[in-house]
């Protein structure tokens, strides 16, 4: 089967030649007027996370600092992504709790753009660790681009390279991790786009 | 609390039904052997169906197996690992399986 | 005096790439150079800074150029690649567009330009 | 939390007892074990989810399951009741026959 690449960016996408080798591009923008769209969720505290999320509908990612509102959300039904910045927090727990929950987690590769020097040295080494532990759990996961804007945005081969290197690097199964990475994004394709997909191990092949 | 509406005939509700008398061919398995079995389940227990084929009665695990299935007006392939509980206890967990994946289409 | 065997020669491997500007400003070939260099001086320090860095050539009417590197060094240098956001507080992208062994065979990923190289 | 859809699991359980016993009474001249087998799975069911089996589809032995089959039980007429032995077990069912007023 042909793999699908998904990306999940924070704005409205116009063409650019950035944007190679991904099939689905999911804007995490509220104002978006695609018809695949995350519905974006930002919360610095658990009860304005609680308020936010009785709106929010479809495809809802949840964008924090703090980590008790996302161990939160990966508790509540409706959030379907953990989305990543520079500064999101998570912690073992959660990662175990979102394998048990069935909660995407996103790595992305723009937080690295958006800071330099010591920053991003930790911010390597909080990611490797992060990978490792999603390793170790199966959680589900999803390498994008998480950009903000045009230039932010990465070619797909680009991306995965890079994920590659920073597992290898870091002693982590790289080759699993691009499997994984990659069985993933077809399943989130398959459930947006899809419409035999039912759920997770339930397909319709023929009327 | 949000309550769910689950249709009582959409595909998803395969995991709640019944499996004895289906229609039912393996079509994913890491063993090569038991790809193609194909019958109609005889009997049902927590981590095997049994299907009557043509040569035989034949055993098969569910977990780790894809099965393609009759159900309703659909062709449903549906992964083992989905319905190895034991068959009462299905309904229960089939449905809490259901409510829990995210973007489920249940209302087909 | 012989030369090296080629067991123990240098393995080099040659990047193309692409410079996606923010807005239209020229970028010069020392600009680049200058940035990338420095990105990998950053990311990797001294002890692995090393990956033989050349800029072989690089055309500033359609910004792209080739990059050599050390083989098994062609990861570390196109994360360093990915990672550059700016050169001369100018906001770019930079777009590997493929690797190859030789200059030549790197040729065929540029903007299908007949452009020869004279060194 | 999630919660139990305690009203749908009842609704489905019925669906799946009834088509389970059906089932039972099709095969039982040909596999009288399998046709028992049915029928334990479909009170099992009814257990778990605290669903009455119906009347009409309760023609079955409550000592050993299997279900009522005419070369395996016994029926007579006495003192104004039915009387059912299972020859498998002997385990005697007696339904009172009773004047309509």
């Amino acid at each position: 089967m042909k793999i699908v690449y998904v990306d999940f960016v924070r704005f409205t996408p116009t063409e650019t030649d950035l944007f190679e080798g991904y099939d689905l591009i999911v804007p995490f923008n509220n104002d978006a007027n695609s018809d695949i769209k995350g519905y974006l969720v930002k919360a610095s505290n658990t009860s304005e996370l609680q308020k936010k999320l009785k709106k929010a509908k479809g495809f809802v990612g949840v964008m924090s600092e703090d980590l008790k509102v996302n161990r939160e959300a990966v508790m509540r039904r409706k959030v379907c992504v953990i989305l990543d910045f520079e500064g999101r927090k998570i912690d073992y727990t959660t990662i175990k709790m979102a394998k048990d929950k069935d909660v995407i987690i996103e790595v992305s590769l723009s937080k690295f753009l958006r800071v330099k020097g010591l920053k991003r040295a930790k911010l390597l080494d909080e990611t490797r660790l992060l990978l490792k532990l999603l390793l170790k759990f199966k959680t589900p996961f999803i390498l994008t681009t998480g950009a903000e804007n045009q230039l932010e945005v990465r070619p797909r081969k680009q991306l995965y390279r890079f994920f590659y290197f920073l597992s290898k690097d870091g002693g982590i199964d790289c080759v699993e991790l691009i499997k994984l990475a990659k069985e993933n994004s077809n399943r989130i394709f398959r459930k947006l786009v899809d419409k035999k997909y039912i759920m997770d191990g339930i397909e319709i092949l023929d009327v | 609390m949000l309550k769910l509406k689950i249709k009582l005939g959409s595909p998803a509700m395969v995991i709640t039904d019944e499996w004895i008398g289906m229609e039912v061919e393996v079509v994913e398995s890491s063993n090569p052997c038991e790809i193609g079995i194909k019958g109609v389940v005889v009997d049902e227990t927590m981590r095997t169906l049994r299907i009557k084929t043509d040569r035989g009665v034949k055993v098969v695990e569910k977990k780790g197996r894809a099965f393609k299935v009759k159900y309703g007006r659909w062709l449903l392939k549906v992964r083992g690992d989905l319905i190895a509980f034991r068959p009462e206890d299905r309904i229960k967990k089939g449905i809490m399986l259901i409510k829990k994946s995210k973007l489920a289409k249940i209302d087909v | 005096m012989k030369g090296l065997p080629p067991t123990l020669r240098k393995k080099r491997r040659y990047i193309a790439f692409k410079i996606i500007p923010e807005k239209k400003t020229k970028i010069t070939t020392r600009q680049i150079y200058n940035e990338i260099q420095q990105t990998i001086q950053s990311l990797y320090g001294e002890w692995y800074g090393c990956v033989g860095l050349k800029l072989e050539v690089f055309y500033e009417e359609n910004s792209e150029g080739i990059l050599r590197c050390s083989r098994d060094k062609v990861d570390a240098t196109l994360a360093a690649l990915t990672l550059i956001t700016e050169v001369e507080n100018t906001k770019v992208a930079i777009k590997t567009l493929g690797i190859s062994g030789t200059i030549k065979g790197c040729k065929r990923f540029l903007n299908g330009k007949e452009i020869n190289t004279e060194r | 939390m999630l919660r139990r859809e305690k009203k749908l699991e009842r609704e489905l359980a019925e669906l799946r007892i009834k088509k389970l016993i059906e089932m039972s009474e099709k095969i039982k001249f040909e596999d009288y074990d399998l046709s028992r087998r049915y029928i334990i799975l479909a009170r099992k069911i009814a257990m778990k989810y605290r669903v009455k089996i119906p009347k009409e589809l309760r023609n079955f032995c409550k000592k050993c399951f299997y279900p009522y089959r005419h070369d395996r039980i016994r029926v007579r007429i006495k003192k104004s009741r039915v009387i059912i032995t299972c020859l498998n077990c002997g385990n005697v069912k007696r339904v009172p026959i009773r004047n309509r007023r």
